[in-house]
């Protein structure tokens, strides 16, 4: 409902805000809004103009109002590309935000380099680390002054989970991936990783995600992950897989000591479902974290959008948008080199707590690494923090 | 006879409207883009992008168009685009060509398939055909994700170069104008194959084959009866529809830098190659160019004003052209002009 | 070499149906012959045997002394084969000229735009059509559409013609035109092969007749001949027509 | 490959046929009565599993009885659809049909993501999704079983209203002869609407189901509609009996890939694609 109404109040301000002048400083975000990984693109905006809300009423950027462009990239590359060109020539932003789906991103590459703008980035996961006769986006563009990349490279992901995966117990660890740019290229990372740690990866099998044409029929692919009679399953793939996946682990029987996952998000209301018992998961942000500004941000997130940030992308984009506030805010300009440097050197407020950019493997500027990461555990309709343990509500249990 | 039937004649002394339109056209992308940028100046970066997606669905409809015209409604599109797009990027991964030689290249496998498929094909009609071609664009697809990860990049698919680097020299020019100096080259490719896909239906609308597509899409048998050989004009169609979405394939994917299998074998580019030329009007050379630019405009047009549902927007459209416009924009306003025609020759 | 078409052996099964069952004849240039027989005898499927569009399960099909049996409908159309449907068939997107050119064009390979045109003109005039060649061809009458059919078979220049039932559905005095329609078409040098229900009509034009029931040939000669003929009496019995 | 796996591989593909059949017949309802290519069916699926979903959440309804309401509300929401639009491009060119049936799915689709916003939905509080009976180290889920059993009754249900009701006979001669119907004094309008809405309502089952076994999501329909169409055309147009025998078909050949070759799930869609292009190539060149 409240979506209609901002949809149909969209319908009447639109000529308005057309007219209102550019004053102050605007910020362009590109989003995937509609399409398959719309709910992505609308958790960004959620975080984003949560963040917009709040730092015009400290008092904007450099004494005007902050304003935010946010162009739906639809996740298509040639409309992606379009709609950044739009940004930097129509609306003559200076400062680019949002980002996912490695597609698009890559088709971004070329024109980021022409133009140059400073890109905080909180998607392109995909760094092309380990991947033969593949550049990815850390390779192509980390080691760029103006490139600010906010979210966790792929190895971190894999990183993260692999800790994880280690401190469980687990001896052996069924894989099963979604067989995309995300799922593939992660699975390969997280069996060598697990395999260092000591770990005996029982199979790797691939698996069609509903979001990439799958009818949601799994249980091949558990079958033979459950045949292996694996400690861990470790599976890589949609949120939308989530249900389908969990509900058949079930059915079929299988009952590892472990149920990993790693989606980009979790549906929300899966906490409530039998079957998401004991399973863990890793997220970059979760409501019940007892921090500060997590309960700060929650709370807001709340009130202004009637639902949890339960997505992890609205917590990024948070943060996306007041490191640029705070960054250009410090610098008393809009001065790319001056924006730069403090981008560099600050300390940024985010729901996790305090980061800011260190150099990764490749790049210059990378804002969450394994840090990022928590796995939570499912314990009686409630999402329980486990890992790591000094955040952790609640020890991990086995699902045995 | 009214003066309206007289002008359908098909005498060869008619008025060449359609190539003078394509010289036209011609002209038109030769000076959009230096027109864009007296006029919009740093704008015309932005225009140009959106101008290029536009040309792209033009080729995209137009050689669906071609195809349609011999009855053959065809849902592989995506898979002459993938095999033009995925040929590219190999040429350009695995061999030490130069990057243009991968573009027609592109545009031969997409043809390579093309008559494989059509000659399998040859004997399914109507709906039939459609999820026939569908599913072999499926399984090609699916083949090419399964191409050995050091051939073809499986799931992570291939980067591929872009054809443009201009190079930015500061104080002689401002940033913007390097990007438009790339996106005015890209233009001008994509304005070339479209140009080259209008020539194509051109000259099949003026020669004797725009009859026998008509026939074979009309009645395939008795078109048969009548001297047309059906199998060897059917895979003509599929060769000249097939051969630009082909080497628009590889362009886009110099153009977007990567290929990947669910991004270069998408089901949405079939649904728009066959979704514009209705819009616009079908078996014409104009009807899907009036199409493509039509859509690309509303749907500009509509995300600039609605920031959300912007698409529903997109959707009431399409409902009511086609409760309104039966044959399509080019229809209607044909339709318009011979009713007008008609009135003024009965005064 | 008299024999423009001669058929021999001709069979063809449905399933396990044998719709045309051995039919051999011959046909001489510049006859006019008729096959007739009851609804289900097979005329139609023996008319669309000859011209490609069926496959048969045996049997052997000349045209001016060359095997065509293998050949597509459309080089059986190059060899001398012109076919007028009994459902009429016009290409309703086309104008009357447009689906005579058709046949002007492709119905003998080589030949120049300019030619096909006056080709087309030619038939349409033949047929009485010329007035019309303009008009869209969904917006005719039955006994035009008729004449389309023909028009547009005649422009692929047949050595033979085969006509499927022109006459079914007209009135009396269209079917007088249809008559005389065709003598001009023979006159002008082409052989027709055609099914008729009409006996009158089958009298006034054909120079030879074929009898089929049953997917046989029950007899085979003149008018008069075949009319006589107790199996064909039989096979007709208490039918109307041949009184 | 031990023969636990195989048997799993069988009974996890014969159930799934039961929602591919489901699907299937809604569309050739479509497809075969009224000739029309609906490109929206799987947009009536997505609104099935969404209804069955603010259904759970607003008054706590289990999809088990809200079947009962969701299925008269796509009824509703077909007939709406065919008195508004579709009734109009009856005559039309089957192309002007794709396109307006493509545009109402876009309009269903973007509606859906503007009131239940892109991310996957769950209907949580049931108890029943996780369930499997295990027998001899092959286990039968309570969901696909049910799915299969409700799927089939619907899937005969719809085989006997054909053969033996008014309304079936009525629908069976207007997809015969048009003119032919009208003739006889049958409502063609009444009976196509009917055919529509009814085709609707059976999407709509079908999405109440999908909403139980995986997430509601605006796209959630596409991949269901993309194989019901390869389905209902491999199986004949309008051929009830051909689309339970080429669903069972292509579920238990996927579902045997799936399980016997590496990385198997990722090549479902490939052999379920093959198999339909190599029926109907094979088809067209063996009849002459």
């Amino acid at each position: 409902m409240i979506k209609t109404a901002r949809f149909l109040t969209s319908l009447a301000l639109a000529g308005l805000l057309g007219l209102a002048s550019a004053q102050g400083v605007s910020i362009g975000i590109l989003s995937p809004l509609t399409g398959g990984s719309a709910g992505t693109g609308q958790a960004q905006r959620a975080g984003f103009e949560l963040a917009l809300a709040e730092i015009n009423a400290a008092g904007g950027v450099l004494g005007e109002p902050l304003r935010i462009i946010i162009e739906d990239t639809q996740a298509n590359p040639a409309v992606g590309l379009a709609a950044f060109e739009k940004l930097m020539t129509e609306d003559d932003v200076e400062f680019i935000a949002g980002g996912f789906s490695s597609g698009v991103t890559l088709a971004l590459v070329e024109s980021f380099r022409t133009f140059q703008p400073i890109v905080m980035w909180i998607g392109g996961a995909v760094s092309g680390i380990g991947i033969d006769g593949f550049d990815g986006i850390e390779e192509l563009i980390g080691e760029e002054d103006w490139f600010f990349h906010i979210h966790p490279w792929d190895y971190h992901n894999v990183g993260a989970a692999t800790a994880f995966a280690a401190q469980t117990g687990s001896e052996t660890v069924a894989l099963l991936h979604e067989d995309s740019a995300f799922g593939g290229p992660g699975s390969a990372g997280a069996q060598a990783l697990l395999e260092e740690a000591g770990m005996t990866v029982t199979l790797r099998e691939a698996f069609t995600s509903t979001l990439l044409g799958g009818t949601g029929d799994f249980r091949a692919a558990i079958s033979k992950a459950a045949a292996t009679n694996a400690d861990m399953l470790y599976w890589i793939g949609y949120d939308s897989d989530v249900v389908p996946l969990s509900g058949q682990i079930r059915e079929l029987n299988f009952r590892p000591q472990h149920i990993f996952g790693a989606p980009p998000g979790w549906p929300t209301e899966f906490a409530a479902a039998p079957e998401a018992q004991c399973v863990t998961g890793l997220i970059g942000f979760m409501p019940n974290l007892t921090n500060p500004e997590a309960i700060a941000f929650t709370r807001d997130y709340r009130a202004m959008h009637g639902v949890d940030p339960d997505n992890y992308m609205a917590a990024l984009a948070y943060a996306n948008l007041w490191a640029y506030a705070d960054a250009i805010n410090a610098a008393g300009s809009t001065d790319q080199d001056a924006v730069i440097a403090e981008l560099e050197a600050g300390t940024f407020r985010s729901p996790i707590g305090d980061w800011s950019f260190e150099p990764s493997v490749i790049a210059k500027h990378q804002g969450f690494g394994e840090d990022l990461w928590l796995v939570f555990q499912y314990q009686n309709g409630v999402r329980e923090i486990v890992w790591p343990i000094e955040k952790a509500t609640a020890p991990l249990v086995s699902c045995r | 006879m009214s003066a309206s039937t007289r002008t359908r004649r098909t005498r060869p002394a008619q008025f060449p409207w359609d190539l003078v339109g394509l010289v036209l056209l011609a002209v038109a992308v030769a000076f959009a883009p230096d027109l864009l940028k007296a006029l919009f100046g740093r704008a015309s970066v932005s225009y140009l992008s959106i101008a290029t997606n536009a040309l792209s669905l033009s080729i995209l409809a137009l050689s669906w168009d071609v195809l349609a015209r011999t009855g053959q409604l065809s849902l592989a599109h995506a898979a002459f685009y993938g095999a033009g797009a995925y040929t590219t990027a190999l040429l350009a991964r695995h061999a030490d060509v130069p990057l243009w030689i991968g573009i027609p290249l592109g545009g031969l496998a997409a043809v390579v398939f093309a008559l494989l498929l059509g000659a399998a094909t040859l004997r399914l009609r109507g709906i039939y055909f459609a999820i026939a071609t569908l599913s072999a664009a499926e399984v090609l697809k699916a083949v090419v994700h399964h191409l050995p990860t050091g051939i073809a990049g499986g799931n992570a698919g291939m980067n591929v170069p872009t054809l443009f680097r201009p190079e930015f020299i500061a104080g002689q020019m401002e940033r913007w104008e390097v990007a438009f100096l790339r996106n005015e080259a890209y233009f001008y490719v994509y304005a070339t194959l479209l140009c080259m896909t209008v020539l194509a239906s051109i000259l099949v609308q003026r020669s004797r084959l725009k009859h026998a597509f008509t026939a074979i899409r009309t009645n395939e048998e008795v078109a048969g009866v009548m001297g047309v050989r059906p199998a060897r004009l059917k895979l003509l169609a599929f060769v000249l529809s097939s051969v630009f979405v082909g080497m628009l394939g590889g362009v886009e994917a110099h153009r977007v830098g990567s290929v990947l299998p669910e991004q270069s074998f998408s089901v949405s580019t079939t649904v728009l190659a066959l979704v514009t030329p209705i819009f616009g009007g079908l078996y014409t050379t104009l009807g899907p160019i009036v199409g493509a630019l039509g859509l690309s405009s509303v749907q500009e047009g509509l995300r600039r004003v609605f920031s959300d549902g912007y698409l529903i927007g997109y959707g009431v459209v399409l409902v009511l052209s086609i409760l309104f416009m039966p044959r399509g924009v080019v229809g209607l306003v044909g339709g318009l002009l011979r009713r007008r025609g008609k009135r003024e020759a009965g005064r | 070499m008299s024999d423009i078409l001669r058929v021999t052996g001709l069979v063809k099964h449905f399933g396990g149906l044998a719709a045309v069952d051995g039919v051999s004849f011959a046909v001489e240039a510049n006859q006019i012959f008729a096959i007739i027989g009851p609804n289900g005898a097979g005329k139609t499927t023996t008319l669309d045997l000859v011209s490609g569009l069926l496959t048969p399960t045996a049997g052997r099909i000349e045209v001016l002394g060359s095997d065509v049996s293998a050949a597509t409908p459309a080089q059986r159309c190059h060899a001398g084969l012109g076919r007028a449907f009994q459902v009429v068939q016009p290409f309703p997107e086309m104008t009357l000229r447009e689906n005579v050119l058709v046949g002007a064009l492709f119905g003998t390979p080589g030949r120049t735009r300019a030619d096909a045109e006056r080709r087309a003109d030619a038939a349409l005039e033949l047929s009485g059509l010329a007035a019309l060649a303009d008009v869209d061809a969904e917006d005719l009458t039955l006994m035009q559409e008729k004449r389309l059919e023909i028009a547009r078979a005649l422009a692929t220049e047949p050595s033979v013609l085969l006509l499927d039932e022109v006459m079914a559905g007209l009135r009396p005095a269209e079917a007088r035109d249809a008559v005389a329609l065709v003598k001009r078409v023979r006159d002008s040098g082409v052989t027709i092969v055609f099914i008729e229900h009409v006996m009158p009509v089958v009298r006034d034009l054909a120079d030879r007749v074929l009898v089929m029931d049953h997917g046989k040939v029950v007899v085979e000669g003149s008018y008069a001949e075949v009319t006589q003929d107790a199996r064909v009496i039989e096979a007709y019995l208490g039918k109307e027509e041949v009184a | 490959m031990d023969t636990t796996l195989l048997v799993q591989a069988l009974v996890s593909g014969v159930l799934a046929a039961g929602l591919y059949a489901l699907v299937s017949v809604g569309l050739a309802l479509a497809i075969g009565v009224i000739g029309i290519v609906n490109f929206a069916h799987g947009e009536f699926f997505m609104v099935g599993a969404f209804l069955a979903y603010q259904l759970f959440v607003t008054f706590g309804i289990d999809p088990v009885w809200s079947l009962f309401i969701v299925a008269p509300a796509l009824f509703a929401l077909g007939a709406i659809i065919y008195t508004s639009t579709i009734r109009f491009v009856l005559k039309a060119p089957e192309l002007n049909q794709m396109l307006l049936t493509f545009g109402i799915g876009i309009i269903l689709q973007n509606l859906a993501l503007l009131i239940w916003g892109g991310d996957p939905r769950t209907i949580a509080g049931i108890t029943y999704r996780g369930i499997g009976y295990q027998i001899g180290g092959v286990s039968i889920g309570l969901v696909p079983l049910a799915s299969f059993v409700v799927s089939l009754v619907l899937v005969l249900g719809l085989y006997w209203m054909l053969a033996r009701t008014p309304l079936g006979r009525a629908m069976r001669a207007v997809a015969q002869n048009r003119t032919g119907a009208a003739l006889v004094g049958l409502e063609v309008n009444r009976v196509y609407l009917v055919a529509f809405a009814l085709s609707a309502l059976l999407a709509g089952i079908g999405g109440v189901m999908i909403a139980v076994i995986q997430s509601p999501t605006p796209v959630v329909g596409f991949a269901f509609t993309l194989k019901a169409f390869a389905i209902v055309v491999v199986a004949g147009l309008g051929n009830i009996r051909g689309i339970l025998f080429a669903a069972l078909f292509v579920a238990v050949a996927e579902s045997l890939v799936a399980t016997l070759v590496p990385n198997g799930d990722t090549l479902r869609n490939a052999v379920f694609f093959a198999i339909i292009f190599a029926v109907l190539i094979r088809r067209s060149w063996r009849t002459a």
